[in-house]
């Protein structure tokens, strides 16, 4: 990032609040609503950490206009490989919050079933696909499902999302590759927030930005202010589109910053400076939204308190069922790892359940 | 009943499961134009086309990654690895990703893929044309690995695989591929995982064993009757899941076990194997299990011949047990 | 002597051996400036510079390729993998590269290099944050398995490890980096590699662990006492070069062998252990050889105590072999 | 490869045959000299192996300009990670032929003691590292040299070698991005020679040349023709001396074409057609750094019969020698796997030395 400091964002050339992005208010609306209720159930996510209530959490805080607004551009038979820092796009696509909480709490009633960390989400039927930790992993599968969408002749989109940090990844590289070959219906999106956990972006690669690495591929390669919802919203659909009309796949990367820490495990003071976060915590892209829709005349603040408050109560009726719900049964440790068991794992579970063990 | 060697066997099995369901499809690197390295592949760019019958970039992480993503949409990807030894690259998208996907969506989604791989040794390739390391997907919970000796079981594991709901590391012992000839069923031919084959019934030792091994075990069993010594060899052909029950079995018939296999000693599968004989069937035995196996060192290039087990090595491990 | 906690004695290692040889480098994902997820590498940016202490892309390939080519040079590269989890990238680095680097270049290349990873159960990280699959790199010639159960060991271990002239993976059980507190020498502390630390000796039942496993086994022999059962407890400390005689020696004495790791059972490096005494201590064995292990799934997040052996689990199964 | 057919070689600006590359007359015969001892060997392995001397054989032929002239832009104590096509590089550095025949032969004199297959050289004292099949390997363990030798102050250079198919692995990600962010002093040389094996660079990749993949890390990249010879020692130096002085990495891609088969096991006409090969057979790079010798009244024909023949007697000795050269004694099996035989090792070769085996 020498010669073009990766920290200032710029819009894809989209002046912000302008009506020609094709948004509705009733879309912006949607929107910020789902802005807001992202941003609470990271408020209450981290909180529940604090508390020892559940393991782990890690927040999308500053992140919401990048991951909601590329979201925003699909089909719900569009599939979507997120990574573990777009629970926006669950709310968005229509996971009900008490899934994602029951997730966090590693319920057994959770999509999940107590399998996977907090945040690694996985809905079939919004096809949105298992999370995992392994940086970069998803950005390929994302490939060879959009690969199989076309063999299959569907019009369907995938969509990927990612940071800065897994650009370096021998999976950002394949994926790409790989895509531009077959010109796979596929759309990666960068969300670029500065910082690889400690790492930051201008130790990441030597690159001028992310949006170039498309050149490499022979793709399409965008720029976009990330914390500018209408800005994030034309560029994915633009990419969306001409992905579903057979022009194949783009690289968008997002301009944006983690506002909180990577995780609850980290405490960002250690490697980055109170200026920083201060400079984009006035670019909070909940702020700017709000402040367009009220300039526009659309947004009041008893909307505002209602908007928050309905947040809020989602969360809390969440939190009380996941609470109240229960854990996994030990017999579960043994099932689908296999469509069958296998007389190893019917053993072993035999074993487990045999009082003393073995 | 026609009668194919191995690389035959497999080719017929692909043309097969691809007629049978058009959700299979075949790629890797040449595999499509060229019809692959060692030619499995011939034929079927011209019947099913592009769509189904591709070749990739040079990037096993890819060629993996796309299958995980193309299992995951509802296809039935049958990915070539060119070698054994060159899908490392590809390592981090089966173990975790292919391997868990089931589990860890709470079995949301599902990765019903085959990885096809050439391996072992007898061609002269040296370190990277020759390894046979089917321990590490062995341990591997979430995989299954299947292991074809004969023309018939190529085609029969491969159909089974590729019919499977779950991952399947399948590996052909590349030896065996002209010089392993067999009656191979015409049509559909299904072979089930988990059923080890019974080669050779005897009552004095028992060879285990899978791949090219297993025609090395059968010489050497033959070569034992002569001494008088009766040997069963059992040809495991799935390493998981595994048939522990004939393995068990035949040890409780005979007493005595060698184990046999080309990749390295230290934690090969021959291990795992004398494990749970020694967990479940020491009161059976009446010598020590011997592993005759690939030495601890990278698979050699010039000294081919001495690395890998010989019938003259298996013998001589039989002659132990039976003697001790 | 100092009270250290495992951590603290991984980084009075790190400190150690570059103040001792300037040739040691130490780099990985947030090892720098921060000093590293877990802090291990803590205060080696300041004390030694850029050019010795360095953070790294994203890219476990990278890392330790980038590692092959400076011990290609002559430098004495440290890389950590921040969660053994994420080593797979890197694998065919390890596994085609910096393990057969000695051999296939008839000794002209070496390398020596140490791979750092936090490994192992117990911090409630679920699949991606808990694996143990040492058996991968115990399987793989050329590659030594190291693996430290207390501060000391940890610190002469790594040192070892460090000095040793071929490529080390050096695993640290990130569930003890915190509990495991004991004395640890000050200053230059080497602990040769190879030989396993007999724990408690014990003359009914031997418990063979590593890592956090070792513990456990203290507690299930704790607990055993009180009922009259003597268990010797081995440590192997290092997979690759085994002890093999301190494990037979100590077989030989009590004549029941128990296995226990955290890796999911099926060709874990219990499987090797067993397979060991099978084949050469077999007539001392007065009962099956047990393995309590993790199970043959992928790790869990909600249920990891049931994951995991426990004492009461390496109990029943030292109670099983006694009573055989 | 869309907009820029990549089989259409271009020079990086230089005119061939041009003085002003700064290469002497002796110079340019030295490297003339290099080539034909290099094809030399390669026809002769190429017989061998089908004479089944051998077990198998890669040639270079088509690629001598290429990868003798970039070695040529470095010093001796520079270091160099080949792949397996670059037989040109070690006969350059002063590898005697012997040494080379010994190793197709995996004789116990050889330096690889007959460990590795035919064209996997190593020669410590050459600094040239010892050479993989996987593709793609050597890539990044050039920029881990090179950083080495930045950290301990050194002005040495690391070159690498690879093929087009290469530049899909993971490892020219990550080799190529370390060292854009490290300013690595590392040459990144691709023989862009058409083909992986039966795949054409335009299947391997989208992007319009080799060399803009470059730009991905924020490195310079340079195409040039690879079968002129001064062309690749201008480019090659451009980028060692960039190197050397601190200004970090550079990929160069070098358009030429393995007018051969990949290997001994591979026949061509599966793929190509011939008119390709044809086009191809007259750019043949030893032509035509003969005929710019000729041109410059440099060159007779007594000097070629004299070159060609030297090349041939000195194949023909190494190839008697090698014949008569023991193979390596099985107890070799067991060294160098270690530095020191462990008891396994010792063990299993008294168990190989017993009669019988185990
Ligand atoms: C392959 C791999 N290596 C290392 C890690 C540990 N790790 C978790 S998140 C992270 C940084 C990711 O940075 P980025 O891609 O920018 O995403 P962000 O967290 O900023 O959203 C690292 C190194 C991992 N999860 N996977
Ligand atoms: C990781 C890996 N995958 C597959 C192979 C098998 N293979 C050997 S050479 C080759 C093609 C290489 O093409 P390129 O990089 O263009 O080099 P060239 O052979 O043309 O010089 C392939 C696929 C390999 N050696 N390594
Ligand atoms: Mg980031
Ligand atoms: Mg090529």
């Amino acid at each position: 990032m020498t010669t073009e400091p990766v920290l200032q964002a710029k819009t894809a050339g989209v002046p912000p609040g302008e009506a020609s992005t094709g948004l509705s208010l009733a879309e912006l609306k949607h929107l910020y609503r789902t802005m807001v209720r992202t941003r609470a159930l990271d408020e209450r996510g981290m909180n529940l950490q604090r508390q020892g209530r559940i393991a782990f959490y890690v927040p999308s805080t500053g992140q919401e206009a990048a991951h909601i607004g590329s979201a925003f551009a699909l089909r719900a038979d569009d599939w979507v490989f997120p990574s573990y820092r777009e629970p926006g796009i669950a709310l968005l696509r229509g996971a009900p919050v008490r899934e994602l909480v029951l997730q966090l709490y590693g319920r057994d009633l959770g999509r999940t079933r107590g399998r996977q960390m907090p945040n690694h989400f996985a809905f079939a039927d919004l096809h949105l696909v298992s999370i995992s930790s392994p940086i970069g992993t998803q950005i390929v599968q994302a490939t060879g499902c959009a690969m199989a969408m076309r063999a299959r002749g569907r019009d369907q989109v995938a969509m990927t999302w990612f940071g800065d940090g897994a650009t370096s990844s021998n999976d950002f590289h394949v994926g790409l590759n790989f895509a531009g070959v077959y010109r796979a219906p596929v759309v990666f999106f960068c969300q670029n927030n500065g910082w690889a956990i400690t790492l930051p972006v201008d130790r990441q690669t030597a690159s001028t930005t992310l949006a170039v690495k498309a050149k490499a591929y022979g793709l399409p390669g965008v720029r976009v202010d990330g914390n500018d919802v209408r800005a994030v919203v034309t560029a994915a659909r633009d990419a969306v589109d001409r992905a579903r009309a057979g022009g194949g796949p783009t690289l968008i990367e997002a301009v944006t910053y983690r506002m909180g820490p990577h995780s609850t495990s980290d405490d960002p003071r250690r490697y980055r400076t109170e200026a920083e976060c201060e400079t984009w915590a006035r670019r909070d892209p909940l702020e700017r939204l709000r402040h367009d829709l009220e300039g526009q005349g659309a947004w009041t603040q008893a909307q505002e308190d209602e908007v928050r408050a309905a947040a809020r109560d989602e969360v809390n009726t969440a939190v009380a069922e996941a609470e109240a719900a229960p854990s996994p049964d030990p017999r579960d440790l043994f099932e689908e790892v296999y469509a069958e068991l296998p007389w190893n794992l019917e053993e072993q579970r035999r074993g487990l359940l045999r009082p003393g063990g073995e | 009943m026609a009668t194919l060697n191995l690389l035959q066997a497999v080719n017929d099995a692909l043309f097969t499961e691809m007629r049978r369901d058009e959700r299979v499809v075949v790629f890797g690197e040449d595999v499509a134009r060229a019809g692959g390295v060692f030619r499995t592949t011939d034929g079927l760019l011209k019947e099913f086309g592009e769509a189904r019958v591709f070749d990739t970039p040079l990037a096993e992480s890819g060629i993996i990654g796309i299958g995980v993503g193309m299992a995951l949409y509802g296809l039935r990807p049958v990915a070539e690895i060119q070698f054994l030894d060159f899908i490392y690259p590809g390592f981090d998208q089966i173990v975790n990703e292919a391997a868990k996907m089931r589990y860890r969506s709470g079995g949301q989604f599902t990765c019903p893929m085959v990885i096809r791989a050439p391996y072992g040794g007898g061609i002269r390739g040296g370190h990277y044309h020759s390894q046979s390391t089917e321990a590490y997907f062995a341990h591997t919970s979430g995989l299954k690995v299947v292991i074809p000796s004969t023309p018939a079981d190529a085609k029969g594991l491969l159909a089974a695989s590729i019919r499977d709901p779950d991952p399947v590391i399948f590996l052909e012992p590349k030896h065996l591929y002209r010089s392993a000839r067999g009656e191979v069923p015409e049509g559909e031919h299904v072979e089930p995982l988990g059923r080890a084959r019974l080669v050779r019934r005897g009552e004095h030792v028992t060879l285990v064993a899978w791949g090219a091994m297993v025609p090395v075990c059968e010489r050497s069993a033959e070569e034992a009757a002569t001494e008088g010594v009766q040997v069963e060899v059992l040809d495991l052909r799935s390493l998981v899941p595994l048939d522990v029950d004939a393995l068990l079995a035949s040890v409780a018939r005979t007493g005595r076990l060698v184990v046999v296999h080309e990749a390295a000693r230290t934690a090969g599968f021959g291990a795992e194997v004398s494990a749970l004989v020694a967990e479940r069937a020491i009161e059976y035995l009446e010598a020590p299990i011997y592993r005759v196996t690939g030495y601890d060192t990278p698979f050699p290039f010039a000294l081919e011949n001495d690395y890998l087990p010989t019938p003259a090595r298996v013998l001589d491990a039989v002659r132990q047990a039976v003697r001790y």
